[in-house]
């Protein structure tokens, strides 16, 4: 992808995927040898939904792994967008909304990195991004769409989203551009080892992610059987030949929740805030310290946040099943 | 008849949801945003609107919230809670698009005159002075429905043209918002700690149409930063009653977004 | 919708959903009383596929109940396709491929109406059928697709087809116009009563269908109550606020099949192919008259068919969970 | 060395199903129809391709067929035995657009010079002689992936111009293809029980590789309705082994679509 293309070209994004080995082979590995899978420079699609189902441990790892100058895209952006600013992974986060959850207020750290030209955040309707997602996956250059129309939200894209009149009707409508991420991170609660996936719940834009991305990178809670999964086909939400790398992490999303597997860490997200409300560069950069640089791996960040926080967030997570 | 309170009875956040929970009509759907979109919507679905079904962006078509156990937004496990339907949030988004909706209800951190919200931006957008968390749904939400918005009444917020049009109301009045490209929905209602507040028909202006028990239009026009119109009848709300009042509190005990 | 108008305006559209009581309710009722549901003229969408989850019982009270003139789609029309224009239900059937399936050979009674101008097959790319019906669902006048595209499929079809160019890279691609039919018949394994419904292995185009269409008719092997829906919501597939009218009934698909409940009636099938291979016009309207006219009720006519013959079939129908 | 076969020894459609499963390679991602694509595809996921993976229509990912229960179409239940995903035919068909899928593998009714499939009308579309079934998915397929069409070899079937064009080959040859919106894919391709043919890298004319044991290219020729060009080199393709046949036999021991 020439990363200033806004729509890689039809011809070069079937090359792209032609080259892609979509053979039946396991790919189990480490977040260590995951973390490889991203360059400097990609865009990287992140799944799940302000604080859900983040793929935490595998952005955690690609924090420790230094990288940089990513540009970052995901439905609606909360503590780990914070985490992608203060550690200089992202230079742009692509959202409908950032911060980290509006019973904590606007999010100090965007503003800190934002206001002062640090960083950028880039501004799309929600269904905006998922429309770019959804012909990403489809493999078009464009979806129609009747939204960020008259405000300021298409007005600042500029050239980014272009009104397009119907052959059918004569009616004009927005056309907004693909979108096709170098690279997708998505948690789910199962998988096989090749890549089949299964999601409970809520499924956000995941599903288009996977599809439109060169390649996937999929944490889950549990790696199952391939058996399992040819068991009911009809639960797969993710194709294994969508995925490049398949990495069990129990509690992969904490502080966020998983669903069905457990609820936020308030706590956790709470002493985050209080960190940050002091000031937002130290306090970043002391939360990364603490939790991110620090641990010597996921259990040990695990360890720190606590185990009977973590199971307290665990029995909260099930309580959805109990009806 | 059920006994009424007195305004020392509740705080601002309480008489909103209640005054905007009152706004909607049994079998609608509604779009709601966390906080006080969903309270209002959860009080009139157990008051007078069984039948009312609540959709969460998050991708959710109707849950029933548990008292206590409100979701942190509109994307956690807790929004699914006994729904019906769990979806890709794209697809919920796409149910406006088509036409499934009938009402949006979000917050608003700034209104103009003619109901455009920001949430985008203080000061330009090049160069902010605040960075909000931007439009969230909110931009497709107004685009697409017919919108309720609940906010506190202040002159920062009631301003005379917003600094940024996150989500789109009547634009610049009249009919500019068809001819922008808009051709249904629009902002219906807002509902604040002081007034209840439409939009004149033909010049799309807002005017107040019900004031809160104890609240004078002089004292909703200097809360405003632009001039009000008052509606040809303007009427008083029925103060909040001790019923509203508990559901609220029942719903949200540890006061997370009615403080 | 004015039955001319290719694509119906956004205008229309919006006020013929407004118009809709879409309130939480129950809509349980026969067939004999769903039928009313459908006008003569209407545009009748058909959910499944060629020999699978076909709303047979719905289509077979609609020729009890004497429709005319409706113009029928469906992704893949199979032996429902003859009976509709045997009966003279529908005039026009548009589809990807219409015959009663592979091995029994080209319809009969497909060529007969076709070649002597009696009725007409409509014919789409599979992937345009369904993408005229996700643009409905979408609310969108069109969507662009890459197939149809230097074909005859494309150039007989005329102005119901054209190039767009897409405003970011300036590539010709093909728009297909949304549809939006008055009314869908869809036939799944589990609804409650307000409509909502779970199905069972392959999806086909159902959802968008359901989506696209102005009314929805549920015919459901089982009905379960609203608390058995609301205790696994990412089960839905069919929200209930598209549904107006719900029908138990099992078998519901006979003589295809319903996945995971019962298999296609072979013999069935095979006696209706030995019936119109003498004579497609006399052997469908002998097919018509014993099966379709003559069983009192949808119990009868499954008489008809034979208990044996039902419990074989649903016996290798639930095979596929045995694994 | 295995055992081979004399040519009495098998039908004309176990041997076009044997020679074009040999066509597929190891972790290919293969979109098939029914009958010999079905059979080839699983004959080749057996023997040499493990990793390969069929495509269906209906919706499937992934499947293993159990012998003697194949599908009367891509739209079963039998269709989705062990797969490892469903989803909605309309985004499997996406796929190919996308770019996920190597090989399309088909039957077809008539084919041309230029490798175009007629599977629509015999005779002018307005008033044909024969209204056949239609393209299914035959022209997404055919316009957007790699295609290898399987077929009986009769003059009546290969024709100097097909009646209609419902699933695109080279069109009409050379770069046409392409000049007509179709940047991807081509008829590559075509098994019949006579020999494996391609298409000439510039002209895009059908041009015989390999001839089946037996048969001359004369043979070819005269159950051709077009001149057919020559390879460079003239292969022969070795016969079927005793284990290809027993395998195409287990999978369809009624000859359903191997009489």
């Amino acid at each position: 992808m020439t990363s200033d293309a806004l729509v890689r070209d039809y011809d070069t994004l079937r090359r792209d995927l032609a080259a892609r080995d979509r053979g039946l082979r396991e790919k189990v590995t480490t977040l260590e040898q995951a973390a490889t899978l991203v360059r400097d420079g990609d865009h990287v699609a992140i799944g799940g939904c302000t604080l859900s189902r983040t793929p935490m441990a595998m952005i955690w790892q690609l924090i420790r792994a230094g990288r940089r100058n990513l540009t970052v895209s995901r439905s609606i952006t909360s503590t780990e967008g914070d985490l992608l600013f203060a550690s200089g992974l992202a230079h742009t986060i692509v959202s409908s909304w950032f911060s980290q959850g509006i019973v904590w207020g606007i999010s100090k750290v965007m503003r800190h990195h934002v206001e002062n030209g640090l960083a950028a955040f880039e501004e799309w309707s929600h269904m905006a991004i998922g429309m770019r997602y959804r012909a990403g996956a489809m493999g078009v250059p464009f979806v129609p769409v009747r939204s960020m129309i008259g405000s300021d939200v298409a007005r600042i894209r500029g050239d980014q989203v272009k009104p397009i009149r119907c052959p059918f009707t004569g009616e004009e409508v927005m056309a907004v551009p693909a979108l096709n991420p170098n690279v997708a991170l998505i948690h789910v609660q199962r998988a096989d080892p090749y890549g089949n996936a299964q999601l409970d719940g809520l499924q956000f834009m995941d599903i288009d992610i996977a599809m439109a991305a060169d390649k996937v990178i999929l944490t889950t809670e549990r790696i199952v059987s391939n058996d399992q999964i040819r068991r009911a086909p009809d639960h797969t939400r993710i194709p294994f030949f969508t995925v490049e790398a398949v990495v069990e992490v129990p509690y992969g999303s904490v502080p966020h929740e998983c669903y069905g597997q457990y609820e936020p860490i308030f706590a956790q997200l709470d002493r985050y805030a209080a960190l940050i409300a002091k000031d937002p560069v130290a306090g970043a950069r002391q939360y990364l310290d603490d939790y991110v640089h620090g641990p010597k791996d996921w259990s040990d960040y695990l360890a720190k946040v606590g185990i009977d926080t973590l199971l307290t967030a665990s029995r909260r997570g099930r309580v959805i099943f109990n009806d | 008849m059920t006994e009424q309170t007195t305004s020392s009875a509740y705080t601002a956040s309480e008489l909103i949801a209640i005054m905007a929970g009152r706004l909607l009509v049994d079998g609608q759907i509604v779009f709601a945003g966390v906080g006080i979109p969903l309270l209002a919507a959860t009080l009139a679905q157990r008051n007078v609107a069984p039948k009312l079904t609540i959709l969460f962006e998050g991708g959710v078509i109707g849950p029933f919230i548990r008292p206590g156990e409100l979701p942190p937004s509109t994307n956690e496990q807790r929004c699914t809670r006994r729904a019906n339907m769990v979806l890709p949030s794209t697809d919920v988004l796409l149910l406006l698009q088509r036409g499934y909706v009938d009402v949006g209800f979000m917050g608003g951190a700034q209104i103009d005159r003619y109901g455009n919200l920001n949430s985008s931006f203080i000061g330009p957008a090049e160069k902010p002075s605040i960075r909000l968390p931007g439009t969230g749904g909110g931009n497709d939400i107004s685009s697409l429905t017919n919108m309720i918005v609940a906010m506190k009444h202040e002159k920062r917020r009631f301003v005379e043209k917003v600094d940024f049009i996150t989500s789109p109301g009547w634009i610049d009045g009249r009919d500019s918002r068809a001819r922008c490209g808009l051709p249904t929905g629009g902002m219906w209602r807002v509902v604040t700690d002081l007034a209840v507040m439409g939009f004149d028909a033909e010049t799309r202006e807002m005017e107040v149409l019900a004031l809160h028990p104890g609240v004078s239009f002089a004292q909703v026009q200097d809360n405003t930063g632009f001039p009000l119109r008052r509606a040809r009848e303007v009427g008083v709300t029925a103060p909040p009653r001790r019923e509203e009042l508990a559901l609220i509190r029942e719903l949200d005990p540890d006061r997370l977004y009615t403080a």
